[in-house]
This record gives structure tokens, C-alpha cells and sequence, in this order.
């Protein structure tokens, strides 16, 4: 079991506790290397693709794969069960850590007494567990929502109608970031008319969804999208809407988009948590087996861009594919992968 | 007709199907201790009549009593319940159940609400042992049981609910001459014992032995009810028909000049089911398989039409040994042949189609080009098939389903004279049929022989082996036991070599099975 | 005399799914880091009990000739429903649970009834009605969440004596009192009458809308029990519609591993359970096989596609092409 | 006979109830959803839904093809985004890749169909089963590869123009493909012997076969035409959203085999009409379209798109009485 120790954690910059009111856990030290695993869920798509990716090349960096006697990662598909299972064997087969990218944040309960019993390590992120008993390495979902809802506040000084493109209906995601962005509207006093639609963070879908929107209760002030924000762009090109500000997430097609139009008024902040977290994951599951206070739920840096400063080659990479997302470093954890260099890895090494 | 309350009676029974008159009118009556046959040809209603006693349709019009009390059955468990019980014309058993499963299938014997399966075997070799059918496994599954033993156990069924009345839609067609005779041994007694039995066939000789009385259908209506025996044969014939009625067989022309075989086959075997069969088939010559049911003759033709696979010896066409692997190739030209399935329902034909679509499905290769369907040729092709076999449909662009069974025979047969075929194989396609249709159907075949082509026929019914054929070759266990020729063809020796024994009493023998 | 040779004949499609399963099981447990323990058995089975029960519903379906399309949805709305209900004292957990399977079976009915006296066909009745019980799911659970009597939940995915798995023991229950009174009744004989066809069964004077309507009904009743065990497995409900729709496809083809004809009439609940065991023993195979990440859906993809493959070498023994066509 | 009211009252006594109704129903929809919104009648917006109906109408042909013959094809989903990256990937090979990258893509739905087509014609092996697992190979494939290369993923201008340039102003050009395909497809069915195979091996593959048609080639054909339409859908959704992904499949399954069945045809094959698909597609694309304007939480939008499909098919899909 971790003692519960106060701050701040081994590396404060990139452990950054969520709250102030966060615990610090300090787990006894184990010898290394270590047996580390990684617990994925769905995988295919480009995020999940691109962070598996990410963690294979992660661990293969020299000094992390001093530490690491095996690093396994086993997709287990859309199924909850099936990922609750894998973890089991994960501790059953007595591996030191587990990072998991959980289907269902409430669902692991049961997994998280035995990993706790049998003294491994649990790291969650991306969708992390509801629990106070396991790490969790945390995108603030709400507070992306907010950063968006501002965003349009900010460029909507009158309010007015705002098309928000929904993701998954039913995920926590989908709803703290919609929740964020509803509070931060209401906050803001003046009169916003919102038209829902639920893209399933999906271009797509979105696109579709989108074009309908347009077509009966267009022409809108405002969008923002979740995900699938490169064919909600793309839905607009199309149906000849007018460019307006917009509050989406980090996908290179967006952001090829956003620098393209912004003249024409396409005014975008562009903000999320690339798939690279899974390297932050992962370090902690490391700085924990070495016995190095961490926080219980660790706050990662949002990565923004917002207009007008869209850089080619750092923000977005014209050449490149639309469907990767860029915000993919997170430099106080001295992860430094460049997306495109991620999903290039196999066809260099070939 | 006999004195005596009639046990059931039908009156002023009417159905429509869509625009088909089924039945107008019509009526029955059936009395207790006798056997009552019904008479029609295809498409009189007989079948519908009996369905609607079984509660298996509902009639639009019409009363029916039992015991003087009116009664409607609103399904065949309620005419069931009422102690009617039922062997339809189309197979009624669940095919991947058991024999006992079926067998008990009305009522089964249950033990806290499940079925007690020894209770249910014990009923159920009961009912075998009745219907003279001892040596059917029960626990045999009923679709790998071949069609005569499948009707038996559709008959023990039957049996098994201890009918009062007891109704058999052409119970027989399928079933060799050894069983037929098991099963009216078990009718007879059945008559005896009280119950009153409907008894439905094509085949005058059966009902000649059985049956006490007799009503002729024809049209959906009743024409005459007469007690058994006081009709001549033409006299019933004409009234089913509707028609003056002449010898049924066309005159055979004799021995054919000698010829080289456009057919020949070299000691095919197949399995352990065909042995070394040679034959040589002529052009104008129609050949007759012979023999007790199951002893291979389907087996044969399918053979011969490239659906078995690992056959073994040589089939040679026009003296050059092929290998036929596929119905594809079978038909190709140069090989010209064509296959009269067993069961036009389920090989012959597509029943929701049409009848246009159905008779130009074996020829699509012919009436296309490129691929695309040269509709004059089509329209004249059909027409030209419609006039040569009088195929009675009102409209060529309705389901073919809606055909009378006779009808339906006659377009499986179209489909395949459309191609001219050099070979035919027939596989015993008069089954179910009137005698009318059957009739134009030896007519035809004759007719084919005469222009050229070469048939093998395989009939179930020996005098249509007599009346047709030039030669026939009687199998015997996936053997070819012997060869009739000419006026050696007789009823005698048919049936002494279906039995594989060389004197003539097979009453004692049973078939192997 | 020789009865036992139609019993086999009969049973095949089960006892090849026993095969199958066992060796792919053995082949992972000889393996598994941690070899053949109690864990690792409990942990198999307890995910493997969800799918068979799901299974074990579809079956009852596809015996009739039809297929369940919203099992996977109704699995998740009970599921839903379950973490709002089984939770509290044991009476209240206890009334829970029954309204739970009753809302099952109610579904179960529903698709029933549609597919009966609605005369619709199956495949395209349960998408819709899939869809139906799954936006209900998501009005009880927006999100995740919910909870569930943790003792009794505990007890059933536990171990008992420790080392039975209690889950396995709870589906061999199920088996004993839900399938084999059904298989074995009036009303599930005609059920497989008339998957095996319909008119013969008809015109036999077989109950076989009642039939139908119980298979379609206890179908919904053991999706539930699926639904309530993953509740117990997970503590919580989740209206996740990928998931739903994963456990419909993966069903069927439990069921076709388990040998149950999809033409109906054919094959047995207990085949389709270790159809579903099998199922799920593919995807533990990515543990003990140290397979690239990436390459793990392929690996599955194709050991599924192997697996149904197998089916096809009967086909060198039909000696008679027409057998091809049923 | 008078051949022009010969043929005109065959083509009215033709017409399905089914077909009629459906195109009621799709009415009626409009009717409904424009007391919601003005716009729903508007020009810009039922374009807009025949335009987004095209990729359902097109993957659509390919499943009712299928469903004719008495099976399915549940590989829709990833041969769909197979189709789309294999497209937008090729185009990264120069100027010849760029210039097959339309037909490469379909190439590789028709991959896809054939592998399920050998499966279900010469394996015999159910559809239901044997596409479910080409789907999960097809999705394994597409993981590997795009993890493993980082294909190139944007829309060549070509698969651009034919799903959203418009070659006559006003109409989207894959309205055309999707008329074009649906005339090649209503030719195929009603004129070609390869038609007539396939409503007969629907009705009975055994009397097919029997019949001495190839049934397995026609059933390996079908199922290949089927990938390789899924496979298109797939290019053109590309082109729509002007770059391929792999989840793009996923919303096309259960609408395309509802479609196909809510334009009356018979899942047990045998019996339909492919004007009743193109009324099945547009009923779904504009009961989903409306669904989804509409301000209603997504479990609402669920219930009622169930029921209105139960109902529609209660109204005029429901098989005949037994007696
Ligand atoms: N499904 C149907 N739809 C419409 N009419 C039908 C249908 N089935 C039969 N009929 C009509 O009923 C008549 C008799 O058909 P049926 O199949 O009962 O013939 P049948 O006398 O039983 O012939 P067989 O003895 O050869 O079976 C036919 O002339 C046909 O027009
Ligand atoms: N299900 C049905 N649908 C439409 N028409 C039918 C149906 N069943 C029978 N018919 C028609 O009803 C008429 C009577 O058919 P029925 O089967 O009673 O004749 P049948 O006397 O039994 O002939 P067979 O001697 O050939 O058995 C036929 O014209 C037939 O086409
Ligand atoms: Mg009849
Ligand atoms: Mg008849």
C-alpha cells in the first residue's frame, strides 16, 4: 500500500497535483527493472493508434528501457469486461505497474482493490477511474470545455446562436466538457442560443451532422466541436457558411483549416491533451515503483494554440495527414515526441 | 351409399385463394368403419378440402358437423383435439427432430412440465410398430431418413393420436409396393377397428382394394359420391377428367435400329452406394429404372448429372468419356442433358416466381447475349413451351406457386425441353400427378424419344415402367440386378427382380432397407 | 442398443465447441505466466460468463429461425437499470434483481411479439427495437455510474471453497434451470420445430407462437442475467453503445462456434456457451502470445475467421453436392 | 397488343404496396419535419439529404444485392474505411498512384467481398458469421497498417469532385454516381441473366444449382459487387470529407440492411425491388437527419428513431397470414 505523504511530488513541473487538496502517494520502493503493462481498450483509431505509438516509443527511449524489463500492451477492444480481465491477468501475472486507457471510468472497481492488495501499481488516463485509490493522470475534460466557451465569449461579444457539435453521448467526457461550456456561456451573462448535435467526435459524423444543422437553424455566430472538427470545417465549406470563430480540439486537419481561414474569420483556439500522455502515465507508473512521491491525480498541461498564432511545422504540418493530433509533447515531463514523427516510427525503422 | 348418421360431414364448403376458386361448394361426408376415397384430378380441391377438415385453413364459406354437432377447427390442434388427425400431401415432420420427437408431436408425455423422453420412446415405437414400420430407429433423425420412411413415420404420427378419423393425402405416392402393402394391412385393421378413414390417392388399384365409398372432385366441386365397386374405371376416369378417356400409354414403336449409345457408362460406382453400374442409353430410347425405392436409381441420375462427387468408373456421351462436375456442365452443349428432379417444390422450381422466370431459368445462357436477356427470344421460347406441354396458367407473370401441382410438373419439365436436351433424366415425375397430366406426359416423352432424345426414366410406378419404356433396368442395392427388354417387361417380373429373387412370390420377402 | 451413436450425431456441434474451447484453453493456460490457478480461472470465467449468457439468449432465438439484434442493447439497459436498482438491503437488492429480469423478459417479449403478430422479420425488428432499448439505456445512465450490492456482487464473481468460480457456477445454474426445461418442454420442442420448418410445424398443431413468444421472452430473461452479471462485475451501469452492439456481433458468433445452426432448428445453449468461452479465449490468447500491439485485432480477426473455417471441412465428406444447400 | 399501355400497366401493376407506401412515409416525414423547421423544405436541404443519401444509397446497392440472394453482409464497416484509406494511401505514390487511387480503393472492397463471397459460396460457410470475421480482419489490417506506415490520409481532388463538385450546378455530383449505380443495378436485376440467378438462388439455391446455373459464382460475384460498392461508398465518403479514417464505416451497417428492408425487401432474399431500396435510403437519411436537428437528448432521438422504423414496417412490411 502507498503511504500518503504531503507534497510536492519527485517532479513537481510535470507531477503537478490536480487540486490543492490532491493526496501525494509515496509506494515502497521496488528494484528494477520492471515489468510494465499498458491496458488499452479500443484501438482503432487514430488517437488510440497514435498513443499506442507513442507509448511503444516511449518506452524503447534508452534511459526509460533501463528501467523496464518488459513493457506489454494488450487492446482489448470496446468491451469492459474484456479490459477489466486483461488488468486481472496484468496482476495475476505479477507485473509491477498497469496503465490503463479505461473504457468505463466507474467500472473498476472490483480491479482496483485486487491491484491494490497485490501491491501494483495503477495508472489511469485519458478516461481515468473514478477512484481515489489509484493514479490518475488527468486532462481537465471541464476545463477544456470552459477554455472553449470563453473562447467564443471572447469573440461574441453580443452572444448569438452557437452550433456545439457533441461527442459520444453517455462518456463523462462528452458531458464535463459540454458542462464546461455551458457554464462559462451562462457566466458570461449575454444571450447565446446553442444548437446541439452530436458529432461522436467523429469527422464523419460531425460533418453530417453538421451539414443538417446548417441547412434548418443555421447560419450560426459561433461552433465548437469536440472532436470531428475537421469535417465540421469542412460542412461549412461546403454549405458555404460563413467562417466564424471556433473552439475545437487539436487535430492537424483542423488546424490546417484554422491557419488557412483565419483572415476569412475561421478564428479557432485549438486545445486538448495529445495521445503523448500515455508517456506521462506511464513515467509516473516508473516514478511510483521507484518509491518517488506523486500526486494521486496528476493535472497534464493542455496544449493550446490559439489564433492567431498557428505555426506551421510546430502547430500543424501542412504536408502531413489530417487525422493525428498535434498536441503531442509535453515539455515539463521531457516528453518531446513530434506527432508526425510518432506515427512515422515503423516505416524509418523499416 | 351405405345407411348410417355420417360421423363428419362438410357442406357448401367454399375457399378462394386470391383469384383461384380451390373449392365451390363442395361437400363430404365420412362414416365410421369405412374407408372413404376421394377422387380428383390435380388442382380438384381435394387437398384443400381435407385441409380445412384438418383445420389447417380456414374456409370462407360452408358448415361442418361432427357427430350432428356444428364445429370449426380454428387450427389443426383444435381438429386434433376433435380426434381428426391427419397425413398431408406435403410432409408435415420437422426435419431436424427425431423420429419419436415427431411422432408425438401432437400431445407429448410430460413429467413436471418436461418431456418424459422415455414415456415419449415407448409411444413412439408403439406407433412404428403399427404403422409396420418396427425397424425405424426413434431416435433417428427424421431428414436422414429417406422419403418412404419418412412418410411411414408421417403415417405413424398419424396413428399415434388415436384418431377417430383418420385422412391420407396421397400418403402412398412416395412409398414402395412392400410398404404400401404394410399400410393397408394397418388401414384395414384401423377400419375395423371403427374409425372412419379419408382416404385421398391417384392410383386406381389402391383404391380399387380399399376403399367402401367414393367422391369425385373435380373444379372445387363434388361430382358423384358412389359406393366402392359400382363404377367401372373409365367410368371414374371420365368423370375426374371431365372428358372421354382412351388407353393412357402412347403405342411404343419397337425395336430401334442398332445405333452407337449416346449415352454409356462403364462401371460407375459411387460410394457405397452404386455398384458398378453399365448401361447404354440410345437416341429415340426410353430407358426404365427400376426396383424397390432407395436402391440407388436417384443416386444414378444425380450422378449422371455431375451433383455426386467421387464417382468412380466412366460415363462417356456420344462415345467419348467425359467427367460431368456440375448440373453447369451437364447441360452444356454437346452433352445436352437435362434432369427432371424428385421434388419440383424444392430442386424444380422457385415458387414465388414466375412462371416466365422459372421457365427461362435452366435456358439463361441461351436467351441472353452478353448477358443481357433477349427478350423476344425469351417471350417466343415460353410460348412456344406454354402451347407444347398445354400448360394451363392464367397469367404467365404469376408465381408459379399458384399452379396446380400438375401445372407445376409441366413447367419443370418446359424448362429444361427448352433446351433441346439430348438426354433426359427423369426422376420419377408423374408422382402426385393426375392421370389426365400424366397422360400428356408419356405422350411427351414419346413424343421427345421419336425427335431424338435419349430418356431414362425412374418411376415408382411399375405399370408406367410397363407402359413407357423400351427397356428397363431394375436396380437392386446400387446394382444394376437386370435388364427387361420389349414384352419381357412385365408386373411379374418388374417386382421379382426388385426383390432380387429369381421366383415370383414376393409377399414373403421383406425389403432390405 | 446403438442409441448412443444418434446421440452423438445429435449433439456434434456441442461437443466440437467443448473441443474447441478446451484445446484453445489449454493452449493458454500452458502459457500463462501464472499458469493454470484459481486466478486465472476466475478471471476467465468471469468474463467469459457475460458473453454466455448473451449467447445463451441469442440462442434461444436462432433455434427459432431468427436472430436478436437488440440482445446487446437489452444486456445494457438491464445493466443500466440494475445499477440504479440492486443495490440496499437484501430485500430491496432481491426486488432489484426481479425487476431487472423482468424488464429482461419483458423486451424479450416485445421482440416477440413484434416478430409474431407484427409478422416482421427478425433481423430488421431487433435493430429497431435494439435501438429503442438502448436509448432507454441512456436515459437511466447519461454516464457512467451507479452502484450495486457490493457483498452480493462479491459472492457471485467470487470463488467458492476457493477455487470454484461462483459465476461458473451461477451460468451452470441458469443451464439447469432456464435451458434445460425450456429444451426439454412442450413449448421449446416446438421452438425448434419451427426454426426447422415452420409450415411442418404448423400444420402438426404445434404451440409454436407460444413457443416462439417464450424463446423470444426467456431470450430478454437471459440477457438480463447477462446485464445484472456485468453490473456485479463492474459495479456500475454504462449505456455504451459500442459495447452493446460488440456483445450482439460477438453472439452470434458464439452461437455458430457453440454449433447452432443460424438456419434454426439445430444446436443446443450449452454448445453456444462454450462457443462463448471459446469466443473469449481468443482474445486472452493476445496474453501469452507476445504479439505487437498493433497486430493483436488482425490476430483475432483472423484466429475467428480460422476458427469458423473449421466448420467448412465437413464439406470434403458431402459426397452429394446438394447437400450444400440444406 | 398495344406494347406502350401493355408495358405501362404491367410497370403500375407492378408496383410494390411496399414501395408506395415507403415513399409515403418519406412524405410524410418531410410533412412532420417541416412543422419543426421551414427549412426542411427547402431546396438547400432536401439536396443536401439526396446528397447524404447517396454514400447510404450506394453501400446500400451492394447489401440489397446480397440480401437478394438470402444473406448478409456485416463487413460493411470496414470495408467502407478500407476503401477510403486505400484510396487516400495510394495517392501518395506519385501521379499514378493519385490517378488509381479511386479504383485502387474499390480493388480493395472487392478484396474484402471475395474472401466473404468464397467464404459463404464454396465454404459454405453462414454470411452472418464469415463477414463479421472478414470485418474484424479488415479492421486488424487497417490498424496494422496505419500504425505501422502513417498513410497518407487526404482526399485526392478527384474522389473531391465526385462527391461534392457538381458537374451540373446545383446537383452534387455523387447524386449522379448514386443514379447511375442504382440504373446499373435496376438493368442487372431485371434484364441480365445474372438477375434472374440471383432472385433465383435467393428463392431456392438448390433448384438453381439443379437448374445448372453456377450458383457459386453468382453468390462469389454478388458478394464481391457488394465489397466493392461498400468500397466506393468508402472513396466517395472520402472525397466528402475530403480525407479517410477509420471509424467512417461504422455508421453505415444497421442503416443500410434497415434501409434495404424498409424498401420491402425480403431479408430471406428472393423478392424486392431496387426502387424500394432508393425509397428505404432516403426514409433513413432523413429520419436521421431530422432526429439529429432536432434539440432532444440522444436517448430520446434513439427511442423514436426505433419506433418509427417498427411502425413504418408494421404499416406495410409485415409478412403475409400464414393462413
Ligand atoms: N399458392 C397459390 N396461390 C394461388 N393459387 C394457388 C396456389 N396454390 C394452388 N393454387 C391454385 O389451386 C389449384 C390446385 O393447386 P394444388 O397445388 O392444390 O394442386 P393439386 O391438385 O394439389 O395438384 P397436385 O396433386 O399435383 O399436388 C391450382 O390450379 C392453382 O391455380
Ligand atoms: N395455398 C394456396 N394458395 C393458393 N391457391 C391454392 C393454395 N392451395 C391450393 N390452392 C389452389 O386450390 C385448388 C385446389 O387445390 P388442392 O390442393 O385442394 O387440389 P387437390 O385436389 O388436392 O390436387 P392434387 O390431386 O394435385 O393434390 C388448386 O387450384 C390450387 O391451385
Ligand atoms: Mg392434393
Ligand atoms: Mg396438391
Amino acid at each position: 500500500d502507498p503511504e500518503i505523504v504531503s507534497g510536492p511530488a519527485a517532479e513537481p513541473e510535470c507531477f503537478a497535483p490536480w487540486s490543492a487538496d490532491t493526496k501525494f502517494f509515496k509506494f515502497p520502493k521496488k528494484d528494477g527493472p520492471y515489468r510494465i503493462a499498458l491496458a488499452n481498450g479500443y484501438i482503432a483509431n487514430t488517437w488510440r493508434i497514435q498513443m499506442v505509438q507513442t507509448a511503444k516509443a516511449y518506452a524503447a527511449q534508452p534511459d526509460v528501457a533501463a528501467k523496464l524489463k518488459e513493457f506489454k500492451v494488450v487492446s482489448t477492444g470496446e468491451d469492459v469486461p474484456a479490459q477489466i480481465s486483461a488488468i486481472n491477468n496484468f496482476i495475476d501475472s505479477g507485473y509491477d505497474a498497469i496503465v490503463v486507457n479505461a473504457q468505463n471510468p466507474t467500472a473498476f472497481a472490483p480491479v482496483i482493490k485486487r491491484a491494490k492488495e497485490a501491491g501494483v501499481v495503477l495508472v489511469a488516463f485519458d478516461n481515468i477511474l473514478d477512484t481515489e485509490d489509484a493514479i490518475n493522470v488527468n486532462v481537465d475534460q471541464k476545463g477544456l470545455g470552459q477554455l472553449w466557451g470563453d473562447w467564443l465569449v471572447k469573440h461574441l461579444p453580443d452572444g448569438g446562436k452557437v452550433l456545439e457539435v457533441r461527442g459520444v453521448a453517455g462518456t463523462s467526457v462528452d458531458t464535463d466538457r459540454h458542462d464546461g461550456i455551458h457554464e462559462k456561456l451562462q457566466a458570461s451573462g449575454k444571450k447565446f442560443e446553442v444548437v446541439e448535435v452530436m458529432g461522436k467526435w467523429d469527422d464523419g459524423v460531425a460533418q453530417k451532422v453538421t451539414a443538417d444543422a446548417i441547412a434548418t437553424s443555421g447560419p450560426f455566430d459561433g461552433i465548437t466541436g469536440q472532436g470531428g472538427d475537421t469535417g465540421i470545417v469542412q460542412a461549412m465549406i461546403d454549405a458555404k457558411h460563413p467562417f466564424v470563430p471556433f473552439g475545437g480540439e487539436t487535430e492537424n486537419g483542423f488546424r490546417k483549416f484554422c491557419a488557412a481561414h483565419a483572415a476569412d474569420g475561421l478564428k479557432c483556439s485549438s486545445a486538448g491533451t495529445g495521445p503523448a500522455q500515455v508517456a506521462v502515465a506511464i513515467k509516473t507508473a516508473i516514478a511510483a515503483l521507484e518509491g518517488q512521491v506523486v500526486p494521486q491525480s496528476v493535472k497534464l498541461p493542455l496544449a493550446i494554440v490559439e489564433d492567431p498564432n498557428f505555426k506551421e511545422g510546430q502547430d500543424y504540418f501542412q504536408a502531413e495527414s489530417d487525422n493525428f493530433f498535434v498536441g503531442n509533447s509535453f515539455p515539463t515531463c521531457g516528453i518531446n515526441f513530434s506527432a508526425q514523427e510518432i506515427m512515422k516510427q515503423s516505416k524509418d525503422n523499416q | 351409399m351405405e345407411s348410417g348418421a355420417p360421423l363428419f360431414r362438410m357442406e357448401g364448403i367454399s375457399k378462394r385463394y386470391g383469384g383461384v376458386r380451390a373449392l365451390e361448394n363442395a361437400e363430404l361426408s365420412v362414416r365410421t368403419g369405412a374407408i372413404h376415397a376421394v377422387l380428383g384430378e390435380n388442382g380438384a380441391g381435394k387437398s384443400t378440402l381435407i385441409k380445412i377438415m384438418a383445420g389447417v385453413v380456414a374456409a370462407d364459406e360452408g358448415q361442418m358437423t361432427l357427430d350432428g354437432q356444428p364445429v370449426t377447427f380454428a387450427s389443426p390442434a383444435a381438429a386434433n383435439a376433435a380426434g381428426i388427425a391427419c397425413v398431408f400431401q406435403e410432409l408435415s415432420l420437422i426435419p431436424e427432430l427425431s423420429v419419436a420427437d415427431n411422432i408425438v408431436i401432437f400431445n407429448p408425455p410430460t413429467r413436471f412440465g418436461m418431456i418424459d423422453r422415455k414415456a415419449q420412446r415407448r409411444l413412439a415405437e408403439e406407433a412404428l410398430a403399427r404403422a409396420g414400420a418396427a425397424d425405424i430407429h426413434p431416435l433417428a433423425l427424421v431428414k436422414d431418413l429417406p422419403l418412404s420412411r419418412q412418410q411411414i413415420v408421417e403415417i405413424a404420427k398419424a396413428l399415434a393420436r388415436k384418431p377417430r378419423i383418420l385422412i391420407l393425402d396421397e400418403a402412398t405416392s412416395a412409398l414402395t409396393s412392400a410398404d404400401v402393402s404394410k399400410v393397408f394391412a394397418v388401414l384395414k385393421r384401423l377400419r375395423s377397428e371403427g374409425l372412419a378413414l379419408v382416404y385421398i390417392s391417384h392410383r386406381m388399384n389402391e383404391i380399387a382394394e380399399l376403399a367402401d365409398d367414393c367422391t369425385v372432385f373435380r373444379n372445387g366441386s363434388k361430382v358423384a359420391s358412389y359406393a366402392a365397386g359400382t363404377r367401372s374405371d373409365s367410368e371414374v376416369i371420365e368423370m375426374m377428367i371431365g372428358r372421354e378417356y382412351h388407353s393412357v400409354y402412347p403405342p411404343k414403336p419397337g425395336p430401334l435400329a442398332p445405333a452407337a449409345p449416346v449415352l454409356e457408362t462403364r462401371n460407375l460406382s459411387w460410394a457405397n452406394r452404386l455398384h458398378d453400374i453399365s448401361f447404354s442409353l440410345r437416341a429415340g430410347e426410353i430407358v426404365g429404372l427400376g426396383g424397390l425405392d432407395g436402391q440407388g436409381q436417384r443416386d444414378l441420375l444425380l450422378a449422371l448429372f455431375g451433383v455426386l462427387r467421387g464417382l468412380r468408373g466412366t460415363v462417356l456421351v456420344d462415345g467419348r468419356a467425359i467427367s460431368i462436375g456440375s448440373p453447369a456442365q451437364a447441360r452444356r452443349h454437346g452433352i445436352g442433358m437435362a434432369l427432371i428432379p424428385e421434388d419440383r417444390k424444392t430442386e424444380g422450381l422457385m415458387l414465388p416466381m414466375t412462371v416466365r422466370d422459372n421457365l427461362s431459368l435452366a435456358s439463361l445462357d441461351r436467351l441472353t447475349r452478353g448477358g443481357i436477356i433477349d427478350r423476344p427470344k425469351e417471350e417466343s421460347a415460353i410460348d412456344r413451351m406454354m402451347t407444347l406441354l398445354s400448360i394451363k396458367a392464367g397469367n404467365i407473370d404469376a408465381p408459379v406457386g399458384a399452379l396446380s401441382g400438375g401445372n407445376q410438373q409441366k413447367v419443370v419439365i418446359a424448362k429444361w425441353l427448352m433446351r433441346q436436351p439430348r438426354i433426359v433424366l427423369l426422376n420419377d415425375p408423374t408422382r402426385g400427378i393426375d392421370v389426365g397430366t400424366k397422360q400428356e406426359i408419356y405422350q411427351l416423352l414419346r413424343r421427345l424419344a421419336d425427335e431424338g432424345a435419349a430418356i431414362l426414366f425412374y418411376s415408382t410406378d411399375y405399370a408406367e415402367l410397363i407402359g413407357c419404356c423400351d427397356r428397363v433396368l431394375v436396380l437392386y442395392d446400387g446394382a444394376v440386378k437386370r435388364e427387361l427388354a420389349g414384352p419381357e417387361i412385365t408386373e411379374r417380373a418388374l417386382i421379382a427382380s426388385a426383390l432380387n429373387i429369381s421366383s415370383a412370390d414376393p409377399s414373403h420377402r421383406e425389403p432390405i432397407q | 442398443m446403438n442409441d448412443w451413436r444418434y446421440r452423438l450425431t445429435e449433439h456434434r456441434g456441442t461437443l466440437a465447441a467443448v473441443a474447441i474451447f478446451v484445446v484453445m484453453f489449454i493452449i493458454y493456460t500452458a502459457n500463462h505466466p501464472a499458469g493454470f490457478t484459481a486466478n486465472v480461472i476466475q478471471t476467465a470465467a468471469n468474463k467469459g460468463v457475460l458473453l454466455a449468457f448473451v449467447a445463451m439468449a441469442q440462442t434461444m432465438v436462432v433455434i427459432t429461425a431468427g436472430i436478436d439484434l437488440s440482445v446487446g442493447m437489452i444486456f445494457l439497459l438491464t445493466n443500466c437499470l440494475a445499477s440504479w436498482l440492486v443495490v440496499g438491503s437484501p430485500l430491496e437488492t432481491a426486488f432489484g434483481v426481479v425487476v431487472v429480469l423482468g424488464v429482461g423478459a419483458s423486451c424479450g417479449a416485445i421482440n416477440g411479439a413484434i416478430v409474431i403478430y407484427g409478422r416482421l422479420q427478425p433481423i430488421v425488428a431487433t435493430i429497431a427495437t435494439g435501438a429503442v432499448y438502448f436509448g432507454f439505456a441512456l436515459l437511466l445512465r447519461p454516464f457512467p455510474g451507479g452502484s450495486v450490492n457490493e457483498g452480493l456482487a462479491d459472492a457471485l464473481t467470487g470463488r467458492i471453497f476457493g477455487v470454484v468460480p461462483a459465476s461458473l457456477v451461477a451460468l451452470a445454474a441458469v443451464v439447469v434451470v432456464i435451458w434445460v426445461p425450456f429444451s426439454r418442454s412442450v413449448y421449446g420442442r416446438a421452438a425448434y420445430a419451427v426454426g426447422s420448418s415452420e409450415t411442418a410445424a404448423y400444420m402438426s398443431g404445434m404451440p409454436i407462437r407460444r413457443g416462439k413468444l417464450l424463446a423470444y421472452t426467456l431470450a430478454g430473461l437471459v440477457a438480463a442475467l447477462g446485464g445484472l452479471f456485468l453490473t456485479f462485475f463492474t459495479y456500475t451501469g454504462d449505456a455504451a453503445l459500442a459495447s452493446g452492439n460488440a456483445y450482439t456481433l460477438f453472439s452470434i458468433a458464439a452461437v455458430v462456434l457453440g454449433g447452432v445452426s443460424l438456419f434454426g432448428g439445430k444446436g443446443s445453449a450449452i454448445g453456444a456457451v462454450f462457443g462463448a468461452l471459446a469466443f473469449r479465449t481468443i482474445g486472452d490468447l493476445l496474453f501469452v502470445f507476445d504479439l505487437d500491439p498493433l497486430w493483436q485485432p488482425l490476430f483475432q480477426g483472423l484466429i475467428l475467421l480460422a476458427a469458423i473455417s473449421l466448420g467448412a471441412l465437413a464439406l470434403f465428406r458431402v459426397r452429394n453436392r446438394l447437400e450444400w444447400f440444406l | 397488343m398495344t406494347g406502350a399501355t401493355g408495358r405501362k400497366s404491367t410497370f403500375i401493376r407492378n408496383l410494390d404496396p411496399a414501395v408506395v407506401t415507403a415513399f409515403g412515409c418519406i412524405l410524410l416525414l418531410l410533412v412532420l419535419g417541416s412543422l419543426y423547421s421551414r427549412s426542411f423544405l427547402s431546396p438547400e436541404y432536401l439536396l443536401q439529404q439526396l446528397k447524404v443519401a447517396s454514400f447510404l444509397g450506394i453501400i446500400a446497392t451492394g447489401m440489397m444485392l446480397v440480401i437478394l440472394l438470402g444473406q448478409i453482409d456485416l463487413s460493411v464497416p470496414w470495408t467502407v474505411a478500407t476503401g477510403a484509406m486505400m484510396a487516400c494511401a495510394a495517392a501518395a505514390y506519385g501521379p499514378v498512384g493519385t490517378a488509381l487511387a479511386i479504383p485502387f480503393g474499390v480493388l480493395c472492397g472487392i478484396g474484402i467481398g471475395l474472401v466473404n463471397g468464397v467464404g459463404v459460396a464454396y465454404l459454405r460457410i453462414p454470411s452472418m458469421i464469415v463477414t463479421l470475421a472478414t470485418n474484424a480482419v479488415a479492421q486488424g489490417v487497417m490498424v496494422v497498417y496505419t500504425g505501422g506506415f502513417s498513410p497518407q490520409d487526404s482526399a485526392t481532388t478527384a474522389m473531391r469532385y465526385l462527391a461534392t463538385g457538381a458537374l451540373v450546378p446545383g446537383i452534387p455530383n455523387v447524386v449522379f454516381i448514386w443514379a447511375l449505380i442504382g440504373a446499373a443495378m435496376v438493368f442487372l436485376l431485371r434484364r441480365t441473366g445474372f438477375g434472374r440467378a440471383v432472385y433465383g438462388i435467393g428463392n431456392r439455391e438448390r433448384a438453381a444449382y439443379l437448374s445448372g446455373i453456377n450458383t457459386r459464382r453468382i453468390v462469389m460475384i454478388a458478394f464481391a459487387a457488394s465489397g466493392g460498392l461498400s468500397a466506393l461508398g468508402g472513396v466517395l465518403l472520402a472525397g466528402y470529407a475530403s480525407k479517410a479514417a477509420q471509424s467512417m464505416g461504422d455508421a453505415y451497417l444497421l442503416p443500410a440492411i434497415a434501409a434495404v428492408v424498409l424498401g420491402g425487401t425480403s431479408i430471406l432474399g428472393g423478392k424486392g425491388s431496387y426502387l424500394g431500396t432508393v425509397a428505404g435510403v432516403i426514409l433513413i437519411t432523413l429520419l436521421q437527419s431530422i432526429l439529429s436537428v432536432t434539440q432532444m437528448p440522444e436517448a430520446g432521438r434513439q427511442i423514436i428513431y426505433g419506433v418509427v422504423i417498427i411502425l413504418m414496417l408494421l404499416l406495410y412490411g409485415r409478412a403475409p397470414a400464414s393462413r
